[in-house]
């Protein structure tokens, strides 16, 4: 508990809750998809630093935590598309990306 | 690799990979059709669609115990039987999908591909030990579920259920990246052989850490299968997304999350008493309240969409019993149910797609008034559905529902089996709305009068009243096949 | 207590470094959530991601901090800011969500960060930061696992980034006839 | 850390920054010359001989003239965009090695001045940051046209920063290494890659005319629909940083082809052998080719500005999608078979 | 012909695959669909008389056989004849270990439940009943149902019950049996909504749909319990076979005697047979499934449904011989539905509502039989009841038939003149439920009360209570009687103009079950009676059954043990001596009273009916409406008005009012409280999911703050 990757992996938990906090709190479609990804990254970060301390070859450091980082990346990069692509088709219909607006389902 | 250990190789990924390949070559297909030509593409893609179904079978038949995919893809019987659940949702979704689409002006062959590709994801997940190759497959499935969810762009509901679909899910996603980085601290492994070695040995880097990355696994998955409170989505996803989606969504997806569950739980974190003890807690808290709460819910719908939507919340609450009972008890309970779920409730939301027709209440119970009268096939097709998810014998939904009670009792939860009791008690109540409705009404609406019953359709319908009632009446026929599945998944003692 | 910990064991200049990069990052992550302007959340958002990347380095994560550079900031961002200006997004309208969500929204977060701390203390792996293994952070050792172990997801990624591109197009498509 | 390193790396930077901005000077000469020679025009030719001080002029003129700052933008991002986008111009350049190793009083000092291992992801990193510049530049001038030079910037970024990854993926495929100085070495040892991807030079040569936003690629600033794009507002300094930025951007690039596929600061064989050279004379020689063929492309870069119309922006898009993308992915398809069949050629 | 028992319930399944897929691509023509469905409902009575004949040439010639799917016993002195057949496994479960609260506590059993059926004496009782009666039904609704909506309809789905409650019966194991429980369940519903749309119950605007509803949720409830029930036994002995279940304790009698296990299973089953059979509490539905035409209510809701209950009862009776708790349970539950529905009876205008109450009252009956181990006089009762109570209704359905479409007996009166065959029919039912002696509701229902008296588990009080419910049975069938065949004709006059008597088809079949209804009780003449008429031990119905469901197995039960030793003998039929002298056997039989106590209660038994009769007679017969008539001729001249007066007071305040009170006092309580908590918590279920379904705003912000607050909850509970 007394090391970088320890100390990255508590600010990426502040991390992860400051984005939980925005998606709980924001509005705009887009704001909220910045928000998942500030989540996302912070998951990231976590992985990272977790793999860092981990026993690895000849040293501390296993790479796999950092392969599944990539992959987090770039599915995070498919998401994104998707969901843009899905705000702008909101867009298209109500003129705002304002996820209050969009309530005709419910209850 | 040597020649027979890539055939071997190949024989265990094909049921992912045959799914993935089909679905590249209808995309290429797509741009290469003009929009009047993409019928065609259908008729290859439900072809498609059929050998999907048929490898998993053909592998089950022929005997598996093979690993592909540079060893992380297992080709167990339970990946199989699941896979063969896939195809069968996809299958019957993609009978009704023209129809349905040409009838909401809203033809796009794309959506074909992306079947294909989530059927892949789905696949992927529930063949795998691995996390990494979980996630993935999760991140397949999801990313083109939010796609066909919102294909309708001209419809605010399909939109708006894709946009909830997807902030949702990305939320979820988000949360389940964190739980796996959180178990890979704890145990330095992503294959969950390694890590319920780690959890036997009790050699973890921080025995907490494991515990909550375990808890947002759990929330993931418990997001993806609909157990309250992450169910907030589920009905306005399934009330917005085309139906034949829905239908496909509704079985595939939640057959999927409790396949990764099933192994994730029983493979990964049920060496120890201690571990295992708490999940079994949090589960047991989170199926309670899945049960009462979906079906309470489902209880005050009009809509049948939203109905069998709050109706699929429960169902899931059903299953998590047979989740928490011991593997060798629980899982092909779980499957076999599964199985039977397909049946019902892609045939049911195939009944229902047949009746859109405007945005704003097109599924209204009121349409289904009467149905009886003018199409007695379909009324009785649909009551057999709804039986079936009431649970009366000898319907598949009986013999499934009563599996899980007795693997619940089994394994000592008797408190979660009398829920369970009451809580189907009130399903029985809003199924048999339907019931009423159709049979006991007279036909209030000129909706009736001219639906349409293609072939496709009708084929649809009439595999899963066949699937509901032979799995009701002969269900030995799979649950012998299925009593030894459980070896495959939890490769601890 | 734990900033007592990361002194004794980080050099003074890693330890400013890291200091004033979790404030860069903790910062801009907070203009992105209590921001109003799309735009300029999404600016901050980037900065974030550089700032994320800044500790991908100093955790001696190279070649992914170089990774992330470009794939995040790089492009993901830069659609993200696309399509904001794209629809021309106005600041969010004042109001907000009200007292009482902000209010449960933070202690719900309260509650997250004190559960994933007590969660992520208790991590104490054998060698804590010891000698970096020969493989960790490099493009090599990356590519040994991805072609080897992982090869199978590796390929997998790019079937969700297709159907990604797929669906973007059937959902943003302007005109889909043609 | 060792002293001699650090005066090295000091001086390597400042140099390599004071070279750029010479040569940016001296390219917009070319430019006007070139375009001039090209139109059959004249030219500037005032200033200077042949109008060599143009440049100069023209910084002073910048330098002195009034910043306006128009009250409509957004002020802290207004200014900090030319700056990201010099920023990142620079920063671009940092991993280009211009030359071989010199050795100065015993020490080593190579002729780059970040030689990483994942060099050519920094590149591009740091050329995919360059587009916030004008995004940012768009957005926070608040006026149309500018909104829309800064969006088309970006998804002409965004479209063809793949096909430049594809151009240079196959080198790396070939190379086996993400270090510029060893690919270079590399290339030394056997052939120039364009000898083998010719394909890939092309679509790395057109994806760097679209990076850098130059004509034919230029609508992000079509004056004729878009007055002048994302700096419309922008006028002083500002605007000439924005002006720097894409003449290095244009240097980078051509440093960037000539680095991939032309052997880079690599002497040719057929010269260097016959004069026999050495050492530290091996290293100037080396530092003149780089200049040469940086140069070279330079003028490539100036000769198509002046010859070919602007595309349309769907034009644009469907050549970046339709065409440099796939071809790059044959390209990479091809290199991959080149290090199957012949491994040896790469060893 | 035993190895193709499956045929009897397949025969009218197929009859309702064809008349249904026919029917509903309107193929059908209505006469063919009345010849088809009728044909193959009569084909499984065939297939039941063979397999009848097949059982009593006895069953040598199949045991020992090769075939394993075979089970058979072939029959003794102490164990009764049966016949097993396997048709497939239905739900091989595995090898499971069980914790098994058995003697054995650890329980290791290969957990498989195939399609089993099995036939046995009890089995072929009701097997006749319902397929003869069920027939005739059938055959009564050619003329019933004549011309209605939906005729195809109707008889496919009487076929599918018909299959259904064939298979209920002869289901070997429970979860067969299930099948056929929920099977009729289904059907029952179907009728009980077949005229969905009209309304029929004009107070709350309940449509006939809104009753199927009513009906199927409230049996829900009850199979909850009797699944539990099933759960258990599983858990316990690993099989839900009923005979591997008996043998499992009868082979270990003194262990399972009284134990809290069986008590509980016993009750849990029998929270099944409530909703089933329509008892306390659960009987709601019943009177309210009159919505359905009248064959329905005679076939499903009197003659053989409702009695599955008993049937399922009589079944597990080994599991209930050694649970006299869930036996006192059934007894008193038995008993005070008897009275309680037998009170609101009494207050009802509309005739099939009389006539239902009157099924709850004598289903009542039957459970007090079973539940003070008078198994035998409980399926006996059953059968009798069949008859009469299909005849009791079959003749309503005549009356409402005639009557156009009404059933509320105000609106009746006089309509022997009309309609002889019915009245008569109807007569002899009625003189059958209400005891008149010698008849078969005679037979039945004084043994049974003669049982509750008696029995060791009986008492005195059960026994006055089933014989106040007599008076009130005898009371309100002859009020019934009264208001719609005696006295004036009260009917609108376009309906007066139109009065005849029913087609023979239908008066065909009345009399064939009033002849029943007199004859059957023959078949198994109380020991009481037949002691009185000097004939001896004539009980036929007894000897064939007594085997299949009596006690077997012995005890040790040193606390209220010694005294009753002459029973102790008589039911000496188990392997008791094996246990020794200081045990004690089940007490089964009763006490054989002494020849003077059999004259009382022949005698009570004749008052019981007498006092009935009277009372309606005085109230509404010839008496009540001679008093009426006369004070009318003598009151204007005469000024006797007080006399008159008088009369109608003494009666009122006497004899109606009392019986009125109480009867409104019940039906208000049945609103109010019985009906009033099943609506109280569908109501509760609503406003809770009407309240919960806020929570769903709509709004993603808020899912995403349930989904977050979800998360903090999961890893708190795990992390704890």
């Amino acid at each position: 508990m007394t090391d970088a990757p320890s100390a990255a992996l508590l600010l990426s938990s502040l991390l992860f809750a400051v984005g939980a906090f925005g998606v709980l709190t924001r509005r705009g479609a887009i704001t909220i998809l910045m928000c998942i990804e500030i989540m996302l990254n912070s998951a990231n970060l976590a992985l990272i630093s977790v793999s860092r301390a981990l026993p690895g070859n000849g040293g501390s450091g296993l790479v796999d935590g950092q392969v599944m980082a990539l992959f987090v990346l770039a599915i995070a990069a498919a998401e994104a598309a998707v969901g843009l692509a899905i705000v702008i088709a909101l867009f298209r219909l109500k003129g705002s990306t304002d996820i209050d607006l969009a309530r005709l389902l419910k209850w | 690799m040597a020649g027979t250990e890539l055939m071997l190789d190949l024989r265990a990924m094909m049921p992912t990979l045959f799914p993935a390949v089909y679905g590249l070559l209808l995309l290429i297909g797509v741009p290469l059709l003009r929009r009047d030509d993409q019928r065609w593409l259908w008729y290859i893609a439900v072809g498609g669609m059929l050998v999907s179904t048929l490898v998993p079978i053909s592998l089950l038949y022929t005997g598996t115990a093979s690993q592909g995919g540079m060893e992380m893809l297992r080709c167990d019987p339970m990946a199989l039987w699941l896979d063969v659940m896939f195809a069968l949702a996809g299958l019957m979704a993609l009978l009704v999908m023209p129809t349905y689409l040409r009838r909401v002006d809203a033809y796009r062959g794309e959506v074909f591909p992306l079947m294909f590709f989530a059927v892949t994801g789905m696949s992927i997940m529930v063949a795998t030990e691995n996390l990494v190759l979980i996630f993935i497959g999760l991140e397949v499935l999801s990313i083109a579920l939010y796609v066909i969810t919102g294909m309708v762009r001209e419809q605010q509901r399909s939109v708006e259920a894709a946009l909830k679909y997807f902030l949702l899910g990305a939320f979820s996603t988000a949360l389940f990246v964190y739980g796996i980085a959180l178990v890979y601290g704890a145990t330095a492994r992503f294959d969950l052989v390694g890590i319920g070695s780690a959890v036997i040995s009790g050699e973890v880097f921080g025995m907490p850490m494991l515990l909550a990355g375990l808890a947002l696994i759990i929330v993931a998955f418990a997001f993806k299968i609909g157990a309250v409170p992450f169910h907030f989505w589920v009905p306005d996803v399934y009330q917005g997304a085309p139906t034949p989606v829905t239908a496909f969504m509704a079985a595939g997806t939640k057959a999927a999350a409790f396949g990764v569950l099933l192994r994730v739980l029983h493979a990964g974190f049920s060496g120890s008493a201690d571990v295992s003890s708490r999940w079994v807690l949090t589960l047991s808290v989170l199926a309670v309240a899945t049960m009462l709460i979906g079906n309470l819910l489902a209880l005050v719908q009009d809509r049948l969409k939203r109905m069998l939507a709050y109706s699929s919340v429960a169902h899931a609450g059903y299953l998590m019993l047979g989740l928490i009972a011991p593997i060798d008890v629980g899982a092909a309970n779980v499957l076999f149910y599964l199985l039977v779920y397909t049946f019902m409730t892609v045939g049911a939301f195939v009944v229902i797609s047949l009746f859109e027709e405007d945005e704003e209440d097109a599924d209204h119970l009121s349409h289904f008034s009467g149905l009886f009268q003018r199409r007695p096939l379909l009324a009785i097709a649909m009551g057999i559905f709804m039986l079936s998810l009431t649970g009366i014998p000898p319907l598949g939904g009986f013999v499934g529902k009563y599996t899980i009670f007795l693997a619940a009792v089994r394994s000592g939860h008797v408190g979660l089996a009398v829920v369970m009791g009451v809580a189907a008690v009130i399903g029985a109540a809003y199924y048999l709305k339907v019931i009423v409705a159709m049979f006991f009404r007279a036909p209030e609406r000129s909706v009736i009068d001219n639906l349409e019953v293609p072939l496709p359709a009708a084929v649809a319908v009439a595999l899963a009243v066949a699937g509901t009632v032979i799995l009701g009446v002969a269900p030995s026929l799979v649950l012998g096949p299925l009593s030894q599945v459980h070896a495959g998944i939890a490769l601890l003692p | 207590m734990i900033a007592l910990g990361v002194m004794a064991t980080m050099g003074a200049v890693q330890l400013t470094v890291f200091a004033l990069l979790a404030l860069l990052a903790l910062g801009s992550a907070l203009v992105v959530v209590l921001h109003r302007n799309p735009v300029v959340e999404g600016l901050f958002l980037v900065l974030h991601l550089l700032s994320i990347a800044g500790f991908y380095a100093l955790l001696e994560a190279y070649f992914f901090a170089v990774v992330q550079v470009l794939i995040y900031a790089g492009a993901i961002m830069v659609l993200i800011i696309f399509v904001i200006m794209l629809l021309n997004l106005q600041p969010e309208a004042k109001g907000g969500p009200g007292l009482v969500p902000v209010f449960f929204a933070f202690v719900l977060g309260l509650a997250l960060v004190l559960l994933l701390t007590r969660a992520g203390i208790s991590f104490a792996p054998e060698p804590a930061m010891g000698a970096v293994a020969s493989d960790f952070g490099t493009a090599a050792g990356m590519g040994r696992e991805i072609f080897g172990t992982y090869f199978y997801p590796f390929e997998l990624v790019s079937l969700a980034l297709l159907s990604a591109m797929a669906g973007a197009i059937l959902l943003a498509k302007r005109h889909l006839e043609d | 850390m060792d002293l001699v390193i650090v005066i090295g790396a000091v001086a390597k930077v400042a140099v390599i920054v004071g070279l750029l901005q010479v040569s940016v000077a001296l390219l917009t000469w070319v430019e006007r010359r070139g375009s001039a020679l090209i139109q059959l025009r004249r030219g500037p030719n005032r200033v200077g001989p042949f109008g060599l001080l143009q440049p100069m002029a023209d910084g002073i003129k910048f330098f002195f003239k009034e910043d306006v700052l128009p009250p409509f933008v957004h002020k802290p991002t207004f200014i900090v965009a030319p700056a990201v986008s010099l920023f990142c111009a620079l920063m671009a350049f940092a991993v280009i090695p211009f030359g071989g190793v010199l050795e100065v009083s015993g020490r080593e000092i190579p002729l780059v001045i970040a030689n990483i291992d994942a060099g050519v992801l920094l590149l591009l990193a740091a050329s995919g940051l360059g587009v916030y510049g004008i995004i940012l530049a768009g957005w926070a001038s608040n006026n149309k046209y500018s909104q829309l030079g800064g969006l088309r910037a970006s998804a002409q970024m965004i479209s063809y920063e793949l096909s430049l990854g594809l151009g240079v993926i196959a080198v790396l495929v070939l190379a086996g290494t993400l270090n510029l100085s060893e690919i270079v070495e590399l290339q030394s040892r056997s052939l120039p890659f364009v000898v083998y991807l010719p394909l890939g030079f092309v679509v790395l040569l057109i994806a760097g005319f679209a990076e850098t936003n130059r004509l034919p690629f230029d609508l992000p600033e079509a004056e004729s629909e878009l007055v002048a794009g994302y700096h419309t507002e922008y006028s002083s300094m500002k605007f000439s940083m924005f002006f720097m930025a894409e003449y290095i951007n244009m240097i980078t690039s051509a440093a960037l082809l000539v680095t991939l596929y032309l052997g880079g600061y690599g002497v040719p064989r057929f010269i260097a052998e016959p004069l026999g050279l050495s050492g530290n004379a091996l290293v100037v020689a080396e530092v003149v080719s780089f200049a040469a063929k940086v140069a070279f492309f330079l003028w490539v870069f100036v000769w198509v500005r002046w010859t070919l119309p602007r595309f349309r922006f769907d034009q644009l898009m469907r050549v970046g999608w339709k065409a440099l993308i796939p071809l790059g992915f044959a390209n990479v398809i091809w290199a991959a078979l080149l290090t199957i069949l012949k491994p040896e050629w790469f060893s | 012909m035993l190895p193709y028992l499956i045929l009897i319930p397949l025969a009218p399944l197929a009859g309702f695959l064809l008349v249904g897929l026919l029917g509903s691509w309107g193929l059908l023509e209505d006469k063919w669909a009345h010849r088809i469905a009728v044909t193959f409902s009569a084909l499984s009575f065939v297939f039941t008389l063979a397999v009848l004949t097949d059982f009593t040439g006895g069953l040598e010639k199949y045991a020992g056989g090769a075939d394993t799917s075979y089970e058979v016993v072939v029959g003794s002195e102490h164990e009764a004849a049966r016949f097993e057949v396997t048709y497939w496994e239905w739900l091989p479960l595995g090898k499971a270990n069980l914790r098994g609260w058995g003697p054995e506590h650890r329980l290791t059993a290969n957990l498989s439940f195939g399609w089993t059926f099995a036939v046995d004496a009890l089995t072929l009782v009701m097997l006749l009943v319902v397929s003869g009666i069920g027939t005739l039904i059938h055959v009564y609704s050619i003329g019933y149902m004549a011309g209605e909506r939906g005729y195809y309809r109707f008889f496919c789905y009487l076929n599918l019950f018909m299959a259904m409650m064939l298979t209920l019966i002869l289901g070997a194991n429970i979860l067969v049996m299930f099948v056929g429980w929920e099977g009729v369940g289904l059907c029952s519903y179907l009728l009980i909504g077949f005229y969905y749309d009209q309304v029929f119950d004009k107070e709350s605007g309940l449509t006939c749909a809104d009753a199927g509803r009513k009906a199927f949720i409230t049996n829900r409830i009850g199979d909850f319990g009797f699944l539990l029930g099933a759960l258990l036994l599983i858990v316990t002995f690993g099989t839900l076979d009923f005979s591997e279940i008996s043998a499992a304790i009868n082979g270990a009698s003194a262990f399972w005697y009284g134990s809290a296990l069986l008590t509980g299973i016993g009750v849990l089953l029998f929270v099944g047979a409530t909703g089933k059979s329509a008892q306390v509490p659960l009987y709601v539905w019943l009177p309210d499934a009159m919505a359905g035409p009248t064959p329905v209510s005679a076939l499903i809701h009197a003659a053989t449904m409702v009695t599955a209950g008993v049937y399922m009862l009589a079944r597990m009776s080994a599991l209930y011989w050694h649970a006299p708790g869930a036996m006192f349970v059934v007894a008193v539950v038995g008993c005070l539905t008897a009275v309680f529905a037998a009170t609101m009876g009494m207050a009802q205008y509309d005739i099939k509502k009389v006539l239902a109450y009157s099924t709850v009252s004598q289903l009542g009956y039957m459970f007090l039989g079973a539940g003070v181990g008078a198994f035998v006089a409980a399926v006996f009762h059953l059968v009798t009841h069949a008859f009469f109570k299909a005849c009791l209704f079959l003749g309503s359905g005549s009356v409402i038939a005639r009557c156009g479409h009404s059933n509320d007996m105000r609106l009746y009166g006089g309509l022997k003149k009309w309609m002889p065959v019915t009245y008569l029919t109807f007569l002899v039912a009625t003189l059958a439920i209400t005891g008149f002696p010698l008849l078969s509701g005679f037979m039945s229902k004084d043994e049974i009360l003669a049982r509750s008296l008696f029995s060791y588990r009986g008492s005195f009080w059960l026994w006055l209570m089933g014989t106040l419910g007599a008076v009130m049975t005898s009371f309100y069938m002859f009020r019934a009687v009264w208001m719609t065949f005696h006295g004036e004709n009260r009917s609108p006059d376009h309906v007066r103009e139109q009065l005849k008597e029913s087609p023979r088809v239908m008066t065909g079949v009345l009399v064939v079950l009033a002849i029943g209804a007199v004859l059957v009780g023959f078949l198994g003449v109380p020991g009481g009676v037949s002691n009185l008429l000097g004939l001896g031990d004539i009980n036929w119905f007894e000897h064939q059954l007594h085997p299949v469901v009596a006690a077997r197995g012995v005890v040790a039960m040193a606390s209220d043990g010694g005294g009753h030793g002459a029973a102790a003998e008589h039911a000496a039929t188990g392997n008791g001596d094996e246990h020794g002298a200081a045990v004690e056997v089940i007490r089964e039989g009763m006490e054989h009273p002494a020849l003077s106590t059999e004259w009382g209660l022949f005698g009570v038994a004749l008052l019981v009916f007498l006092v009935g009769l009277a009372m309606a007679s005085w109230a509404y017969g010839g008496l009540g409406q001679r008093a009426q008539r006369l004070g009318e001729i003598l009151a204007y001249p005469r000024r006797v008005l007080h006399r008159k007066w008088f009369v109608d007071e003494v009666y009122q305040r006497l004899v109606i009012g009392p019986f009125w009170a109480l009867s409104r006092l019940f039906d208000g309580s049945d609103r109010r409280v019985v009906d009033g908590a099943v609506n109280l918590s569908a109501a509760a279920s609503e406003l809770s999911g009407q309240v919960i379904k806020l929570f769903q705003t709509g709004i993603v912000r808020h899912y995403a703050l349930w989904l977050l607050s979800g998360t903090v909850m999961v890893i708190w509970l795990m992390t704890r």
